[in-house]
């Protein structure tokens, strides 16, 4: 199953969209593959649409023992203005997403955003080049057709456990994006290759800027890579959410700013930072 | 229409509703509508700047969440010269609140937000998620009277006095803070706790012990609260779990002037103005013209109430 | 086979698992197998007859409930010649748990309880639910440090002093309780609470307030039973909120030598041998051949959980 | 429709029965009228039976901001051995039976019991009366058919608000019992009136033992009634529970017991109990 993240027709706002909380409707539920669900949902009319990158604090229902009381966070994987819908590719891994993953068609889901800072993109149409993992990829699916759309070339790395796990490349590809895979059960996955594949695409002029999620060993690798040749970077990073708007600071991350170290919320901040500052 | 104002800790509020420090903020401007809240209350700044404590600085449990953020600080001059004049674009009066490790250093901090755009400021002399295994001023009446003259002191602003619900007597602390010459009780900061995950045997929160707040606290802060009312005559803030406009009556009913709401603004981003909008509506549909009538109105006959009793049994027969 | 048992307070229990007083009786023998029980556990009685307090004696909160039983009791005498000797058929050794209003009748209980089949003595020197706006002898260190001094002097057998939440300094109670002569800290009784009827404006208790028990305090009480097995060098019986094995771990965890259940039996009456049951289980999961081997291990290197590291990674990628 | 609420053949075992917690399985749930409902459930194989006037505490499905901690009391109101089932008849009055009234046939749902002591029958097929007000209805149900079978003839005097709102009618007519109704609404309801049909019913010779529930305004009358012909009689009480087998003493009720008040416990010294002690 092909699941586009960004419709073509697509270009983002000028200023963040204001977040809302809002009833949404359960339209589709699916199994990706053993580990990942997709989620799409109707929206109700007027609800704002996210960016790439952007994401949204989602009440999982409780029930059965099952009781989460924070909301969870989750990047939009699929953006849908036109219809008024928007897509989640997510993983069970606790509470919370095993609540979610209970939700069927026709269920209300009570979610609220978008929040955060997405991506940017760099300037006069340069090349960028992706690098993901696990649900990493769920956090730069919109990216590829967002970059598409505006004129960029993308070249997309995944990276996963085995290649029955690594997801979005057809997706990615009908997007319009050339996509690599590695995953450690070829081997392939292992920071030195990895290296290897970037430096080739610097060197043939395919690696304006690079974009990483999904994993620090190489979000440290992407940062050494931009260094070295003076890219443009960002990544996405993850933590812990309370509020999910700025006021609690359970979210923070460490950053390198002129030489100390600076405490960042996630949730308002980011969760898409400039690669170089990001402790990793 | 309702009159859902009430006078409290030197400040007249358009009605008794208003965020819990540490809960609220200028994010916040574009999800609700500021101009409904009955007050601001910011998060407690210290005099300089701090980073906080280490992550994961949450964790939920049942019915509640467990903290341990700590106090990040940017420092008063920061505060005072970027923050407070913000919030002057609105009309509810903006009330901030304020830490530190030393009666001298709390003094100094004082003085410096006794500035204009400032309407009252609340003395967080209960933050257990410090460190001292939990300990504040506000665990002991002694030390309590004390802080609180010293900063009665240091400012001619309404002085409010957050309380520790981690205090064995409550309700002396609350007449020490009384004596101490504050104008309102906040009652009460969290509850120090923790959570262990039973498969890595680690903390759930990088700082060990954390507090506790949301649902969960809710009928221990109301018994706190209501032994407050009783012992002290200066107003008390019922603060601790309140998510709706029901669980905000049972604080006012109890002699409660107003109510602070932090925890549920994480689970409904909008629950602060809901809570408002509910209480309006529990007036209207029972009749209330004043909310000040339904402030201390706890009926203590208790007819032991039966089961089979004719009144209870019409209501079900 | 997994090995269970543990020393505890002067005893040697089959396993680590036994009911909390007030929630536990003979009526339960048809319920679930008592001979799988690490103790029994009696509700409190008092050197004379009483009636308890006025109905509605009991209220559910969110995960918890709140009850104002009081204590009562057929008096001493009914209970030594009708009761423990019905016990004698069970294999777990018996726990009899006593409360008195003075020293004197206090001493004069314990002495009355210590006869054959008794194992040791529980004294609730914590019960909130008395008058006196919830203050007991364990609010304060002086007051437990005499009352259990003079307890021990009264009887042979071994002690066990539970404390109430609601005092300010558990971890010193605590360590006054060692001082007395206590062989166990049962840690802790329920946390005094209230909650309001809305619509009618009531108390929702005849008491007005009462304890708070259930899953809500578990974060509260492990919190101060991993301060209290800091503070003394006697077993710590962790007691609040314990429903499931998961629960028990904690306390084990936080280094508790056994615990107690009781709200949970309530909702399932069960409970106690499913505890049991899921703390082998999960033994047998994990590999552990000791209970022992869990009571203690909190691990407290914090490395700070990196949402993004590559431990994390490998998990969710 | 008509539930009869015991089946015919049942006759009462010697010793109260060993309760379980068992998870049954919802068979029918109908409304009865506007304010009552019938659930019936399937028992799992070797569950326990109750006898007239026992209960079960049911433990109430949370969810959708409905968060039963407590389980609720319920009298069984149809006993079916052989088809190893059993029946509630109950009104939605708060949050344990609205989370209730949510269950669909086929939901599980967990239940406790059976408890507590039933009604015991009077010496050598004596006629019997039973005098019951809205729930009170549901507990004297099977006693009907229980009564029938062991040889006694059966009055029932059911009082409501109003005549729609009386229940059972038909089923106890079915079950073998004379049946009179009386209402507010009719004005047949208040104590001088009943008084009046109690006294008919003793001078007829039909009211050798009574039996109350629902209403301490009856239980009053059926007490002086009673005291004033020596007859036989039992009520049925209703208090607030916790444990529900007798270990909290969160239940009690106070009872004359030969000139002192005593406390005795609703869930294991009643439901029934006798009529003269109650303190009604
Ligand atoms: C900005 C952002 C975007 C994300 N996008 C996606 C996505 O598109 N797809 C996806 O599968 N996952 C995504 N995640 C991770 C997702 O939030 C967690 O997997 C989820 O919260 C786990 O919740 P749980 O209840 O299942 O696990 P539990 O372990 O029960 O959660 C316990 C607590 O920890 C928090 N938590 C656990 N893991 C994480 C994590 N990795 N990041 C943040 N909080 C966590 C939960 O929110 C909850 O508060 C994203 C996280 C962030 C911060
Ligand atoms: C032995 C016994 C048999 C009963 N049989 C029936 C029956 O057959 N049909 C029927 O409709 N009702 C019956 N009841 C009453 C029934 O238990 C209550 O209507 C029910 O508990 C209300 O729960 P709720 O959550 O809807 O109300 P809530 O008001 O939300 O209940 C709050 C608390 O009060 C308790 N409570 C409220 N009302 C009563 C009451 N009348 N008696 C005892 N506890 C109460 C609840 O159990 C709960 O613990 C019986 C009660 C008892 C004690
Ligand atoms: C994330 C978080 C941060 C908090 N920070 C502060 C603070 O800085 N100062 C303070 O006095 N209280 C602070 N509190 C306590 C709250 O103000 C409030 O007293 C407590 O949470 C109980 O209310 P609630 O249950 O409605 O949240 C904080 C609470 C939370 C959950
Ligand atoms: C109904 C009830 C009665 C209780 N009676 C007593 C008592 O008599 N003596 C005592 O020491 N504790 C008594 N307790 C407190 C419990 O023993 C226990 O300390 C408390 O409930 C916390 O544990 P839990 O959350 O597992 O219930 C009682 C608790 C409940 C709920
Ligand atoms: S989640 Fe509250 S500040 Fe980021
Ligand atoms: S409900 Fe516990 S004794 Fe009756």
């Amino acid at each position: 199953m092909i699941i586009p993240m960004l419709d073509p027709d697509v270009a983002s706002p000028a200023a963040p969209p204001r977040p809302l909380e809002v009833e949404a409707v359960v339209r589709e539920h699916v199994a990706v593959n053993d580990e990942y669900r997709y989620l799409s949902l109707d929206l109700p009319e007027g609800a704002p649409h996210a960016r790439p990158g952007q994401f949204y604090h989602l009440l999982c229902p409780g029930g059965d023992g099952l009781e989460p009381f924070f909301r969870r966070p989750m990047s939009v994987y699929r953006i849908e203005p036109e219809r008024n819908r928007v897509g989640f590719l997510y993983k069970v891994t606790g509470t919370g997403t095993a609540a979610m993953a209970r939700l069927w068609p026709g269920d209300g889901f009570n979610i609220f955003g978008p929040l955060g800072i997405g991506f940017t993109l760099p300037e006069a149409k340069a090349p960028i080049v992706l690098l993901g993992r696990g649900v990493g990829l769920a956090t730069m699916g919109p990216l590829v057709p967002f970059a598409r759309a505006n004129g960029h070339r993308v070249t997309a790395i995944l990276s996963a456990r085995a290649p029955d796990l690594v997801m979005s490349v057809e997706e990615m590809r009908a997007a319009g994006a050339d996509v690599l895979t590695v995953t450690d059960a070829e081997g392939t996955s292992a920071v030195p290759h990895v290296e290897g594949l970037l430096e080739d695409l610097v060197a043939q002029g395919r690696c304006a800027a690079l974009y990483v999620c999904g994993s620090s060993r190489l979000t440290r690798l992407a940062q050494a890579v931009a260094a070295r040749h003076d890219l443009f970077g960002e990544v996405a990073l993850e933590q812990q959410m309370a509020c999910g708007v700025g006021v609690c600071f359970c979210c923070v991350r460490p950053f390198r700013e002129n030489g100390e170290t600076v405490h960042r919320r996630v949730c308002c901040e980011g969760p898409v930072f400039p690669l170089a500052e990001a402790l990793a | 229409m309702i009159d859902l104002s009430v006078s409290c800790g030197g400040l007249a509020l358009a009605n008794p509703v208003m965020p819990a420090s540490g809960t609220f903020g200028l994010e916040q401007a574009d999800i609700f509508d500021f101009e409904r809240l009955g007050a601001f209350v910011t998060k407690t700044i210290t005099p300089d700047k701090r980073l906080g404590n280490p992550t994961p600085r949450v964790s939920e449990v049942p019915n509640g969440m467990l903290n341990s953020i700590g106090i990040p600080s940017k420092g008063a001059d920061a505060f005072v010269r970027d923050v407070i004049p913000r919030f002057s674009q609105w009309r509810p009066p903006l009330v901030v609140s304020i830490s530190a490790n030393t009666p001298d250093a709390f003094a100094e901090l004082a003085r410096a937000v006794s500035v204009a755009g400032v309407a009252a400021i609340e003395i967080n002399i209960s933050c257990p998620n410090l460190e001292d295994d939990g300990k504040a001023f506000a665990m002991r009446p002694e030390s309590t009277r004390e802080i609180v003259r010293r900063l009665r002191d240091a400012t001619h602003l309404p002085l409010w006095a957050k309380l520790t619900p981690n205090a064995g007597d409550v309700a002396a602390v609350a007449r020490a803070a009384e004596e101490g010459g504050a104008d309102a009780l906040v009652v009460a900061n969290t509850i120090l706790a923790m959570s262990v995950n039973v498969e890595t045997r680690r903390p759930s929160l990088g700082n060990v012990m954390g507090g506790l707040s949301g649902p969960a606290v809710k009928p221990i802060i109301l018994r706190m609260a209501y032994q407050c009312a009783r012992a002290a005559t200066i107003p008390v803030i019922g603060c601790g779990g309140i998510a709706t406009a029901k669980d905000a009556l049972e604080f006012l009913i109890v002699g409660c002037r107003a109510v602070q709401v932090g925890t549920a603004s994480f689970v409904h981003p909008c629950a602060l103005v809901d809570v408002i909008d509910d209480l309006e509506e529990h007036c209207r549909a029972n009749g209330i013209a004043r909310i000040e009538d339904v402030i201390g109105s706890l009926d203590l006959t208790q007819t032991e109430r039966d089961m089979m009793g004719d009144t209870a049994l019409e209501a079900r027969a």
